[in-house]
């Protein structure tokens, strides 16, 4: 009778006491904004990218222990990986690298997710005009 | 590491002094009141005892105090019973935005069986306008359910104001005053109620037992019927180790509960004023004076409240917060919401309870590790810009 | 004196482990299991260890088991909640005669309530026959609840076989198993039952606390409403410690209730055995064979229960009748009264139900005492003239 | 906190313990039967007059304790009253003497005056009818 369940893994736990990668990046080559002030998620992803690897990542999270963690984590696996195998990361593979999350806590692991490929997206879009030609980018 | 508990309205760890009275029920005196040999007898001597501590507590009459399984059971007797005992003469029921879960799920509840309610709303500070009942009022209107104190912000209700208005309308009257017994002066006739839930688990008793006060004479229908204990109004084996728990708890906060309020007000107060004095940009949340003796409740911008919680639990700190990642639900407290709270203030709540076993060591602790747990998260927060130090998002 | 307790149909002494599982819930880990923090997620770990105890115990999944503020509150739960929510559906429920109160008196208000209820009788020996539930179907049952061992004269009923019927006729099945739970094998499975109440004080757990079992998908209202616990389905604060409690004495249950149910039956049976052979014109109540191993229930020709029952506590002895005077009641226990006893044998009816630490000497010491105390007060008895040695009033 | 409450006054226990006057009387000059075997209380009482008083009295009950109780305290207070003065015994008076009855007990406290007031019925009705000269016997 004296199991102690924690809530969060200690994976979890781990990336909550000291979370990788925290901070505004100064120049990105892509950021990911997701989350709203209601529901009480807020994150912000920031991605450096070089020969469609990306070299750099950071967060910013304003929500609970299991978005923080998630945030940190993500972060910690996009480096190194290229604009293609990025996109492969999902949220299933962010709470496994974590040991799990709470049930109730799954729709955090989503956001992180949803984070990062929003700022994938948004790298890929800035890509394209710098590699469009002045015409182009006049007429559309 | 030393554990601080400032979660006190969360649940109150029992009294020692409980605990030993209640111990011999277990083992010993374990008959059921019902029997008649000795055994029995000895267990029916000790639940009426207990049963008198708890009505001297509210100023109430041993006879209308019924034992339940604990304040949500009381509250969901109260409004079921009397809605189902008046349904000749009306279905409707007032009550207000902040009420426990407990009055809200039941008056939800009793909204899809075709009642219909009406939440009046509170000010900024949380104080329900007794007027606001007044004119909510109308001929199919049947009970009137106001809680005593709230149990997040810990703003006191006019309740003996709102007493007289049900009395006035001769609508029967229910407070919810599982945060205020034991805590605040409570007197079922100088409020004026005919119905008041109590829970003895906030006073230093065992959780799961409670009790529902009725005054003599007040028409309500049993939700749990069986064997006729309790008078034939809530059946089910008597829980004898946990009434005389709840009544040993009853008898010492009768005697503690002045000096207590005092000492928990002044350390209440210095926690306050120490939060305020070392952590930028926080606000109060509930009445300033109206307020339970050993509540706090901030709102820290920036900064989400679960998050805070965990760092504070990890310094061996026990809190609460508003925030919806606290919960199972998405929403953020439909409490610090019905002030008009922002979203993200609600979030970012914070909620310290205080109590018998708090000490100026434990208010220190909170000194020395909140303030860096909030610059840590305000560092990471997206909330404020770096470039600009300006806040977002709102 | 030494007390001889042969009451433990009425409730048990909590067991000695258990109480000590229980204790540093009171005092120590008191969190609240709702709570984030460490202190409350120690409480719900123990919760939940407690649901998978009682869950093993009844061959049932822990995502099943629904705690409640006692046995009484399950039946009410599993009634008042499945006609509920079956309203679209039909409004007939069928249970038995000899049903618990707490299945009986929630029958009643439902009656009352506008829905109909059919109670099928049952036999000399309490024996519900499977085909009246057949032939009392309607396209409007909505429930079928019959317990699986009475409480007053320990009948075991053909639940599996009710089960089928109800399985067929797509109606849902409850049983009573307050007094079975931890005494008689129980499996949910091998019942067909789709919901099952089961109290902890009946098996050395503490008072005010139960479980109703819900096989998943079945379709029940709740009764308690609130902040959301027991996955919304029961709310109130958990009682943690009697929880904790409830899941040590299933634990128990599971590891002795073979071989306590073996050594039970023998003491059962030399009581009864001894009495007869002691004691002129009595009659064994109940049946013969399929009767709980604890049980002994007789009707002593010509004296009153309650005041054997006097004379034994005088002794220290604690036992039980189906008198009238023994309850608030005037008449005597309709189980015995549906099993067609007359009168006079239902109100000098005596029960004695054995347990844990019912000894060879507590049986001699009955031996002793009552063939004595029965001898006085038949000399005081008008049934038997004293002219005639004939009995009267029949 | 360890107040024990007996159902019973000590009073009314010993009563239970050694009732007084238990027993058929031979030849008694009145008897009162009350109750039935439905509601689990039957009283017979038994009266012995002599000169217009009560000289001796013994009952049998089945019933519980309240029950027996009452009747030996009853046959107890008639001993040595007039017939006036024990038709004046009420129900009240029996149970004060004896300390008082749980509440749900207090019928058991009518059923022992209805018993004596019956016996005294019936002694009344004998004796009317040994007074009366044989003429009217015959014609009644
Ligand atoms: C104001 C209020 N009402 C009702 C309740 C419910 O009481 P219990 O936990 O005993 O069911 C609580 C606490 O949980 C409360 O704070
Ligand atoms: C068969 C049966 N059902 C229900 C109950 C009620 O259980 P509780 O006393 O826990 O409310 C009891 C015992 O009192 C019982 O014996």
């Amino acid at each position: 009778m004296t199991d102690v369940q924690s809530q969060y893994s200690t994976k979890v736990m781990d990336h909550v006491k000291n979370p990788r990668n925290v901070g505004e990046m100064e120049n990105p080559d892509g950021i990911g904004h997701v989350g709203n002030p209601v529901c009480g998620d807020i994150m912000e992803l920031y991605i450096k990218v070089k020969d469609n690897v990306i070299t750099d990542a950071t967060f910013k999270t304003f929500g609970c222990g299991a978005a923080i963690a998630t945030s940190s984590m993500v972060t910690e696996m996009v480096k190194g990986k290229t604009i293609e195998e990025a996109l492969k990361i999902s949220n299933k593979a962010v709470t496994e690298a974590l040991g799990g999350l709470p049930k109730i806590k799954m729709h955090c692991s989503v956001l992180a997710e949803e984070a990062l490929q929003l700022a994938i997206e948004d790298y890929l879009k800035k890509k394209e005009v710098q590699n469009t030609p002045l015409s182009n980018k006049l007429s559309s | 590491m030393t554990r601080v508990y400032l979660d006190y309205a969360a649940t109150t760890p029992v009294h020692p002094d409980v605990a030993k009275a209640m111990l011999p029920y277990f083992t010993d005196s374990f008959g059921n009141p019902s029997s008649i040999y000795s055994y029995g007898q000895e267990a029916k001597g000790a639940v009426e005892n207990a049963r008198e501590h708890v009505a001297r507590l509210i100023g109430a009459h041993a006879d209308e105090i019924f034992f339940t399984g604990g304040g949500t059971e009381a509250d969901n007797w109260a409004l079921q019973g009397v809605l189902l005992a008046r349904e000749n003469k009306g279905n409707h029921i007032i009550t207000s935005a902040i009420e426990h879960h407990a009055i809200l799920e039941t008056c939800e509840f009793l909204k899809k069986r075709g009642y219909s309610v009406t939440r009046v709303p509170v000010d900024e500070h949380g104080l329900v306008n007794p007027d606001d009942i007044k004119n909510a009022i109308t001929e199919k209107t049947v009970l009137v359910s106001i809680m005593c104190a709230n149990n997040e912000i810990g703003t006191i209700e006019p309740i003996a104001e709102i007493g007289k208005i049900a009395k006035e309308a001769g609508i029967y009257f229910h407070t919810d005053a599982v945060q205020a017994v034991g805590h605040i002066p409570v007197n079922v006739d100088d409020f004026g109620v005919d119905l008041l839930s109590t829970s003895a688990h906030k006073l230093y008793g065992p959780k799961g037992i409670g009790a529902l006060y009725i005054r003599k004479g007040t028409k309500i229908a049993t939700l749990i019927h069986g064997g006729g204990q309790e008078k034939g109004r809530r059946s089910g084996t008597e829980n004898v180790p946990s009434i005389v728990g709840f009544g040993e708890a009853a008898a010492i906060a009768f005697k503690e509960m002045q000096d207590e309020s005092t000492r928990l007000s002044l350390l209440r107060d210095k926690l306050l004023q120490g939060l305020f004095d070392r952590i930028e940009r926080i606000k109060l949340n509930g009445h300033p004076v109206r307020r339970l003796p050993n509540n706090v409740n901030i709102s820290v911008e920036f900064v989400e409240g679960e998050s805070m919680l965990i760092n504070l639990d990890l310094d061996g700190i026990c809190a609460s917060t508003g925030s919806a990642c606290s919960s199972s639900s998405l929403d953020p407290s439909h409490v610090l919401m019905a002030l008009g709270l922002h979203p993200v203030d609600a979030h970012g709540s914070l909620r310290f309870t205080l109590g018998k076993w708090t000490t100026e060591d434990d208010i220190q602790h909170v000194f020395n590790v909140l303030p860096k747990i909030v610059g840590r998260l305000r560092a990471m927060s997206p909330l404020v810009s770096k470039a600009t130090g300006r806040e977002k998002y709102r």
